[in-house]
């Protein structure tokens, strides 16, 4: 399988949505090219899955190896793992569901849908990357589209909140190109290669000093306490397919990044650090579980709740334990479908009701017991209800948290946990204040999804229900990779 | 051995039911769908008992010990080598009698609530919640893994939640299934972390494994979690007590009852099925099928256990002699039965006669799931009848509704003790194995029978007797056929339960325990059931003013009992006042003033330092060549003089 | 004498044109339209004719030097001044005094050229000077306007303040080493103190050549007062060239002195990028605005420039380029705008992506490119700069840098915010472009998203550089 | 007082270099400004005839580029007088002062 | 002191004291016949260091051209006789300090920098034909380049001056 084309194609369909005559071109071909993506990606996997079987041990798979500024010994090497596998099939199911959910988008839909094919190949580049240059390139790639859809099809204060996203955003990654610089250089020869980097003991003087660099540079995309406020203020501006994106894809970049360069490259730092990563991130556990209790508007509470759940994620690589970093990459999908289908969840209402504020609403399980239903079925998927995808990734988490046998890593693992009765009340609350209670008057004319929604939904219903239902192949898929990533850790004294 | 196929089938069909209904119920199969949930019900409850006949007559006795049969193991997740959730089945004792629990008054339910739930436009709605509730419930019983339970633990959880919202559109329901889930959920949080503990201590997550390596002394995973010590308590203890916070959660125990009685906002069919019969037994469940780590690895646990049944199992009684609603009579009333199930767990032993407490939990189990659900149902006609839950509006409705009357009656009779009735038989094991294991519970124990009888027929006479009911306008009877049918199946479950010998089938250890009866030691405890019944008929059989009377004599105890102790309200103060306002609120103006503020300081500090320095670009040519020069001669000190 | 052609034949190139259009102008036989037609064309002549028989060598003794990589730098200035030709031509196309415009601007670049092979001080300070007295005066072209005399008079007395410094700075150098020859200095040089001051007094020269703080005052009034084509050519061509002789007098002439100025530019750098940055923050006028923007990106040079590696010369080269095409691009849309609406606030911006697309798509580009964003070729030119600065591994300035690159970030994103985000009601109208412009709007917009991503220009930069 | 020499020769150089910058950056008219800067030129020239006679007369470099600095001068100079007089075309006056509308 | 130190002193003076008061002075005439004199003391230096075409050069180009130039276009722009402005006290302060210790430093590093004196060997007479031969010479040591550099400067100087300083339409301001 060629890697390669997991980019062309999205550039492909960028360049056609640029060529395109008309809105309902725009969106066909979007579509279009979005399905074609999604089948990709399931090619992808079914041909990992077949190299897997047929015994194949090598770390990456369908590696290649382009020349690219080769002055600087930066080569276009691309490659995946489990981990990338499950990134790319995560992007792909949010990106169809971003395209149907957008059908409405009237105001320069050629342009909409154009840099939401650009974000995707972000995305896209960024997972497959094995050259940390190439990896910083997508990951930077992403950042302006983002900026442009919440800055010009956003609502509410969406300028304020476009320019803090670019702006914290970019912060991360300027942290992020210093760590990466340091990396380059402690290599002999001088190289972004991520294989040859990690075949490598990098000095450990150059691991404290990069490591956190790094770490919070992609933490940042990731929301990680205290350079997470950019989370609620551009997901509640940004458009529904935006947020979407936007929390689905482009935050696990962030986590990502965290896991195959900072964690994977610098074991020694990682276990050095790994005490203020657990603090860190269980401080934006909890701290974003109660923010998000007190917040009125439904995309705050998601955003917040983003926090809180992206928190499980950084809690996983904390632990370094391999049970728990499978979790923090299953966190991801999981999070990933989950909060791009609340996303899309809460546009759809908000379309209807012109409105975001809980108390606001209510009873419209009455007039669109489509979206309700969808609002309640991925509100529980947020507090972990089993059966969904959010009970698989958190419980893999708190049980490879748990190994750890000192009160620290406890600690941290039972505040994890609490988290759990938080999130219950804030999701209960904003269900039972929308979905729940009397009907509201003025909203009793309204209409239920349409089928570009409910096929939005269908698909990342979908991809929810098929880790929540049937984890194991997710965990194969996952597990193999973080193996390499652990033994890394482990040999290290 | 039966195919493992017929087993499977039980939680599935109720499942399929679920999906078909959840899925297409709305548009497609409005009218059929009540029908279609029955059917894969009757069918669940056919296979269940056929199992069960089975497992307990044919092949699941070995050496004369009924042993666990795992006819299916499915590793579903697996966390690291060891430890993994696998999907399975298991075949016990105790999971076929709740296989046939759950599945018999499901059934009863889905046949009731034809009558009773016909007409509303979320019919199919109620019978795919039904389904998945059944599913759940079921998948709970036959879990062959700590997690697996977890996983329906949390799926009967929602399953009640969605049951008990099912009025979304009245605020109380919504409030009640609200708290019901968070309550719920918080004790699940102790259940998970015990689930952590044990599963790191025991390496595994497997019920079997996990007993067998925590219960036996020799083995080394035990030794490890016994030296390992937190707060002075060991690590089996820790882990079991966290456990027992999650069942204690389900099953109402004090002080996580607070859900319960507001979770009668849930129709009423709902009630007996989900908060009498099955799912707030679950902790019950829970500890039984711990039972051996509980005995043996953490005796404290135990004691623990014991002492919250028996302080429930009379708070709740207390409580319910206050009340007017009657379906909070009833909620309390199952606490309180509960409170029964979990201290006979509590005051049990492993193994041969120790484990008495261990199969009269389960008897009574068994015996309280018949006539609390006839109760309910029973309750649920007559608010159908008066169109209202309060007492006050009820009175002489013996004339009008015969069969309800008399089975209330008998589930009434049953559930104070009074033999032969089934209560009564698993009353005395009870208290019987109290009073060889611990006075203090007993006497409490016994105390609560007394009340229990009391508050029973307080209610019986206050629906059926008292005041003469004023017809209202129309009348409809008593509901048809399906739901008097359940009640009388029901009735003859709650009259003749009791006469099955139970510990020769379900026991500690698996191996058969001799029924002892002391005819002697029932004397007390028959004769103040007695006593309470006579003193309700005294005050409640025809309207006059002695219940105010002795509620003015003691009325500080009964303000409080009326307000359930204040309970409630200290939950809402530390909710609203402390987790809100003293957490919530915080924690989010924090995050938008100092956090946030910060990020937003930085940038507003580099607009300001921007304005304060453009007074250098002046538009004076001279004041540039003087910046210049001055430019030039500091960088010419600086590196003669400082750098050099 | 072939050998002599083909090694001075970018500057008898330019020369040439000079004299035609001299010609031109004396006969007065062309139309404004037409000539500038003519201009074009032999700029694109000019700049192709660069890629064709080169040779390396020295001539006039050790005055003029030439090598491949010279070449590729006058080339990238060629490239310059012909874009500058067809982005500017909605504004030219109608001036008066347009042969008179080139001819100085080509004397400059002549100047430019000869800076950039010189091989001792008095070339390099004659070609300094040839290369800021006409544009000077191209400054005052706008003759009915006081902004553009005041910026011409604020330019010239600056750079002649400027060149009264570095010219006692050469001449105690020539008192210090006996020699103004490149070749010898290094070895004359002999570490006293007089040394830093020689070196500080000539530093300022290119400090104030290249706007670094805190020589920089003239650029912003200069930029806005001056004609557009006019910033553009000092921004993007004049700054390119200094940042060129800049690098062979860093690295050959002040060899020995390494240290030194690698302590200076890392001071001077920060310095730059960060009132660069503050001031372009609150600037309201475009050009202004560019004026600061090119004042912090002088700093992100500077970060190579102190690595004294070949990986700096490359990445320096390689930036300007990009720098060519993007700022061009910035300062091509401006002028059309200020053509067309006589709109030089960046307010008038608001919607005018509503209006114009294209020229809303270019900028955003071109900031973009400025911002150093993927994937345009900014990206590309400000992360080798950035990573050639971190060859010295001080990673703490790094990182500053670094950070810098948000502050920079966020001006830019208030223009692409005012484009395509803020409501107007009045938006500039739909501007009707000239081909000219809208041929190099084009070839910028392709410049700024292919140089980046086809490795092979840096390669062979690199090459070049050895 | 001594035999005069290289060192007086610079001092009167830097003097008058100083002169003229302590010029440049006081006088508001500019004419006197770009007196100034002609100060400033011819102490640099002074400069470079002084190190070619006292301490390398083998070469005529410093001489060289003494008659270039003067042949710059006069460009120099013509220019900013012609700038210097459209200045006082559109402003009305010479003052350095008035000449300050683009600034912040 | 012999007449060579003498007259040395008395151009020093008059080199320094005149260029001050060319700084100094209130009146612009003044200023400018100051200056003359300053430069008619640095073309007396440059006698007195026996390079004679130079000062010749300098009489001619400074005195003859760009003084001449310097009065004509104060005809040009000033009304004669008025007193200049004077500038902001603070700012003469400043300036003559940044001034003052610029000139101090530089002094400073000069004194204490022992210029290698390569005086002894072949010394170049600072002839006209030297000069000349050189100037023209394209080998090593010519300055051809340099001399065409300068005429091209001096043309483009020329155009610059014509556009700007011609203006052919008035202006209405």
């Amino acid at each position: 399988m060629n890697l390669t084309y997991l980019i062309l194609l999205p550039l492909f369909t960028a360049a056609l949505v640029l060529l395109a005559r008309n809105a309902s071109q725009v969106k066909v071909i979007s579509l279009l090219g979005s399905v074609a993506q999604l089948i990709l990606s399931v090619g992808l996997y079914v041909a990992y899955r077949k190299e897997m079987v047929a015994g194949n041990t090598a770390q990456m798979f369908f590696e290649a190896d382009y020349k690219w500024f080769p002055a600087w010994n930066i080569g276009f090497h691309i490659g995946v793992d489990g981990i990338s596998v499950a990134m790319i099939l995560l992007t792909a199911f949010v990106v169809v569901a971003g395209v149907l959910v957008s059908w409405n988008v009237s105001k320069m839909t050629k342009e909409f849908y154009f840099l939401l094919i650009l974000l995707s190949l972000g995305a896209y580049g960024f997972f497959i990357s094995l050259d940390l240059f190439v990896l910083f390139f997508f990951l930077e790639i992403a950042v302006i589209p983002k900026y442009l859809l919440i800055g010009v099809w956003g609502s509410g204060k969406k300028e304020y909140s476009a320019n803090k996203l670019a702006l914290m955003l970019m912060g991360g990654s300027a942290l992020v190109l210093v760590g990466l610089l340091g990396l380059y250089f402690s290599y002999a020869g001088h190289s972004f290669d991520l294989m040859k980097l990690s075949s490598i003991h990098i000095p450990i003087q150059i691991q404290k000093i990069c490591f956190p660099l790094l770490f919070v540079g992609f933490g940042v995309f990731t929301a990680i306490f205290p350079f997470h406020t950019w989370v609620p203020d551009g997901h509640s501006s940004a458009p529904t397919a935006g947020s979407m994106f936007l929390a689905g894809i482009s935050m696990k970049l962030g986590g990502y990044g965290c896991l195959r360069v900072a964690t994977f490259l610098m074991p020694d730092a990682a276990k050095e650090y790994a005490t203020i990563i657990i603090i860190l991130s269980s401080i934006a556990i909890i701290y974003g579980a109660f923010a998000t209790m007190m917040q009125k508007d439904l995309k705050y509470i998601n955003a917040y709740s983003s926090v809180s759940h992206c928190g499980f994620v950084l809690l996983g690589i904390g632990m370094l334990t391999q049970t728990a970093l499978t979790g923090a990459v299953m966190q991801m999908v999981s999070h990933g479908l989950m909060t791009a289908l609340f996303f899309a969840v809460i546009g759809m209402i908000y379309e209807r009701t012109h409105t975001r504020m809980v108390q606001e609403m209510g009873g419209l399980l009455k007039v669109m017991p489509f979206i309700a239903t969808t609002l309640f079925i991925v509100g529980l998927c947020s507090l972990g209800l089993p059966g969904l995808s959010g009970f698989v990734a958190e419980m893999t988490i708190f049980v490879g948290s748990w190994s750890h046998p000192d009160n620290f890593h406890r600690i941290a693992t039972i505040i994890a946990c609490m988290s759990i009765v938080v999130t219950a009340v804030y999701i209960l609350r904003a269900i039972g204040q929308t979905a729940m209670g009397p009907l509201k008057e003025e909203y009793s004319t309204l209409t239920d999804a349409k089928w570009n929604e409910k096929a939005a939904v269908i698909v990342l219903l979908a991809g929810i229900l098929a880790i929540g239902i049937a984890p194991g192949w997710l965990n194969d898929l996952v597990r193999p990779a973080t193996e390499i990533i652990t033994q890394k850790i482990g040999a290290v004294k | 051995m039966p195919n493992v196929i017929y087993i499977l089938l039980i939680p599935i069909l109720p499942f399929a039911a679920f999906l078909l209904l959840g899925l297409f119920g709305r548009k497609y199969i409005k009218n059929g769908a009540g029908i279609i949930g029955t059917l894969c019900m009757l069918i669940a409850a056919a296979l269940a008992l056929y199992i069960a006949y089975g497992y307990f007559f044919d092949y699941g006795k070995l050496d004369g010990v009924y042993r666990k049969i795992i006819p299916l193991k499915y590793n579903w997740l697996e966390f690291s080598p060891g430890i993994s959730i696998d999907m399975g089945i298991v075949l016990d004792p105790i999971s076929v009698m709740m296989l046939v629990v759950v599945t018999f008054i499901s059934l009863m339910v889905h046949i009731y609530s034809l009558g009773y739930i016909k007409g509303e436009e979320r019919f199919p709605t109620y019978y795919a919640f039904l389904g998945l509730f059944t599913f759940s419930m079921l998948g709970l019983v036959i879990s062959t893994n700590i997690f697996q339970m977890y996983f329906f633990w949390e799926l009967v959880g929602v399953s009640s939640f969605l049951l008990i919202g099912y009025y979304y559109d009245k605020p109380s329901a919504v409030a009640a299934c609200k708290k019901a889930f968070i309550v719920t959920r918080f004790a699940d949080l102790g259940f998970l972390i015990g689930i952590l503990v044990l599963s790191y201590y025991g390496g595994t997550l497997d019920f079997n494994e996990l007993i067998q390596r925590l219960a036996s002394p020799e083995s080394n995973e035990f030794k490890t979690a016994i030296a390992s010590s937190f707060l002075g308590l060991s690590a089996i203890t820790w882990g079991t007590v966290l456990v027992f916070i999650g069942g204690a959660g389900k099953s109402a125990m004090f002080p996580l009852h607070i859900w319960l009685p507001d979770a009668m906002e849930g129709p009423t069919p709902v009630s007996a099925l989900i908060h009498a019969a099955t799912m707030v037994v679950a902790g019950v469940f829970l500890v039984a099928r711990l039972f051996p780590v509980f005995a043996i690895s953490a005796p404290e646990a135990l004691n623990l256990v014991g002492y919250v049944g028996a302080v429930s199992a009379l708070f709740a009684a207390v409580i319910a002699c206050t009340q007017t609603d009657i379906k909070r009579v009833l909620a309390y009333s199952t606490m309180s039965q509960i409170g029964y199930m979990m201290f006979a767990l509590g005051v049990s032993g492993y193994g041969g006669e120790e484990g008495l407490g261990y199969t009269a939990s389960m008897f009574h189990l068994f015996t309280h799931a018949m006539f609390k659900a006839l109760l309910f149902l029973g309750a649920g006609a007559v608010i159908h009848y008066v169109h209202s839950n309060d007492m006050k509006d009820m009175g002489g409705l013996r004339k009008f509704m015969p069969v309800t009357h008399i089975t209330f009656l008998i589930a009434c009779l049953a559930i104070a003790g009074v033999p032969p009735f089934a209560g009564f038989f698993s009353k005395e094991e009870i208290l019987l194995a109290a009073y060889q294991h611990n006075t203090s519970i007993y006497w409490i124990a016994l105390i609560t029978s007394g009340l229990t009888a009391f508050y029973m027929f307080r209610l019986y006479f206050n629906i059926f007797w008292n005041k003469e009911h004023h017809a209202h306008g129309e009348h409809h009877g008593e509901g048809g056929f399906v739901m008097m049918m359940p009640l009388i199946l029901l009735a003859i479950g709650a009259a003749g339960a009791g006469f099955i010998h139970f510990g020769e089938f379900v026991s500690s250890d698996g191996a058969p325990l001799a029924s002892v009866f002391h005819l002697q030691f029932s004397i007390a405890p028959v004769a103040l059931g007695f006593a309470g019944i006579l003193v309700a008929w005294i005050l409640y059989k025809k309207q006059n003013d002695k219940p105010d009377k002795i509620a003015a004599s003691v009325k500080s105890l009964y303000i409080a009992a009326y307000h359930k102790f204040y309970i409630d309200e200290l939950y809402l103060f530390i909710t609203k006042k402390i987790l809100f306002n003293l957490i919530g609120r915080p924690v989010a103006w924090i995050d938008r003033h100092i956090v946030d503020g910060l990020m937003n300081a930085i940038g507003d500090l580099t607009r300001g330092i921007a304005e304060l320095i453009k007074g250098f670009q002046s538009g004076k040519v001279q004041q540039y060549a003087l910046y210049f020069l001055c430019g030039a001669v500091g960088l010419l000190l600086l590196f003669i003089y400082i750098w050099h | 004498m072939n050998e002599f052609f083909s090694i001075l034949k970018p500057e008898l190139l330019i020369t040439a044109i000079i004299f035609i259009l001299l010609f031109v102008k004396i006969t007065k036989t062309m139309k404004t339209s037409a000539l500038l037609l003519l201009i074009q064309g032999l700029l694109l002549l000019n700049f192709v004719g660069g890629f064709f028989f080169n040779t390396e060598g020295n001539l006039f003794g050790d005055m003029y030097f030439s090598n491949h990589l010279l070449m590729m730098q006058k080339s990238i200035l060629n490239l310059a001044v012909f874009l500058i030709s067809l982005l500017f031509a909605n504004c030219l196309r109608h001036h008066e005094h347009l042969p008179e415009y080139f001819i100085l601007m080509l004397s400059a670049l002549l100047g430019m050229f000869f800076m950039i092979s010189s091989q001792n001080m008095l070339m390099f300070y004659l070609s300094l000077e040839l290369a800021t007295i006409p544009v000077a005066a191209m400054a005052n072209f706008d003759l009915e306007k006081k902004a553009s005399s005041e910026a011409a008079m604020k330019m010239i007395l600056s750079s002649a303040f400027s060149s009264g410094i570095l010219l006692f700075g050469i001449s105690m150098l020539y008192g210090a080493t006996g020699t103004i020859s490149f070749n010898e200095i290094p070895f004359a040089l002999d570490g006293s103190v007089l040394n830093i001051l020689i070196l500080v007094f000539i530093f300022t020269a290119f400090a104030f050549k290249l706007s670094i703080v805190p020589f920089h005052l003239w650029t912003a009034d200069v930029y806005e007062g001056a004609p557009m084509a006019t910033s553009a050519f000092l921004s993007v061509v004049s700054k390119g060239s200094v940042a060129f002789i800049f690098i062979t007098m860093l690295y050959k002439v002040f060899q020995p002195m390494s240290e030194t100025w690698y302590n200076m530019l890392i001071i001077l750098s920060i310095a730059t990028m960060v009132i660069g940055n503050l001031f372009a923050m609150r600037q309201q006028n475009i050009k202004r605005f560019l004026a600061f923007s090119s004042i912090a990106q002088v700093g992100f040079i500077m970060v190579a420039i102190s690595s004294g590696s070949a990986k700096g010369i490359s990445s320096v080269v390689y930036f300007v380029l990009i720098y060519v095409f993007s700022n061009l691009a910035a300062f091509g849309v401006a002028s059309v705008i200020a053509t067309q609406s006589g709109k030089e606030r960046i307010d008038a911006y608001k919607g005018l992506y509503k209006t114009n697309p294209f020229l809303s798509w270019v900028l955003a580009l071109a900031l973009f490119s400025l911002a150093g964003i993927p994937p345009t070729a900014g990206f590309f030119g400000k992360l080798f700069l950035i990573s050639a600065g971190a060859f010295k591994a001080n990673y703490g300035y790094i990182a500053f840098v670094a950070l810098n690159m948000i502050v920079s970030l966020y001006y830019y994103l208030v223009i692409v915010r005012a484009m395509f985000m803020d409501r107007n009601e009045q938006p500039i109208e739909k501007i009707h472009l000239h081909p000219a412009n809208k041929i190099g709007l084009i070839i910028c917009a392709g410049g700024i998203v292919c140089i980046g991503l086809i490795s092979w220009i840096f390669d062979h930069i690199q090459s070049l550089v050895g | 007082m001594m035999e005069p020499g290289l060192y007086h020769i610079l001092f009167i150089s830097a003097g008058l270099f100083f002169i003229g910058v302590y010029g440049f950056l006081t006088r508001r008219n500019l004419i006197t400004m770009l007196m100034s800067i002609e100060l400033i030129l011819n102490s640099v020239n002074l400069n470079f005839i002084a190190f070619n006679k006292y301490l390398w007369p083998g070469k005529l470099d410093g001489l060289f580029f003494t008659i270039f600095i003067i042949a710059i001068a006069a460009a120099e100079a013509a220019v900013a007088i012609a700038i210097i007089i459209n200045l006082y075309r559109t402003h009305r006056s010479i003052d350095v002062e008035d000449a300050e509308q683009l600034k912040y | 002191m012999t007449g060579s130190t003498f007259i040395f002193y008395m151009l020093a003076a008059l080199t320094l004291v005149s260029g001050f008061l060319s700084v100094t002075s209130r009146q612009i005439f003044r200023a400018a016949i100051y200056l003359l004199f300053s430069l008619l003391g640095i073309a007396g230096l440059y006698f007195w260091m026996q390079y004679e075409f130079i000062a010749a050069v300098q009489i001619v180009v400074y005195v003859g051209g760009i003084t001449v130039l310097i009065i004509f276009s104060i005809f040009l722009t000033q009304q004669a006789g008025e007193l200049l402005a004077v500038q902001k006290a603070g700012r003469k302060l400043f300036a003559a300090l940044a001034s003052f210790c610029a000139f101090g430093i530089t002094m400073l590093q000069v004194y204490q920098h022992s210029f290698i004196n390569a005086a002894d060997n072949n010394v170049m007479e600072a002839s006209v034909t030297n000069i000349g031969t050189q100037m023209l010479s394209t080998t090593q040591g010519g300055y051809a380049l340099p001399f065409e550099l300068v005429s091209i400067l001096l043309l483009a100087a020329l155009i610059g001056c014509i556009v700007i300083a011609m203006r052919l339409k008035p202006v209405n301001q």
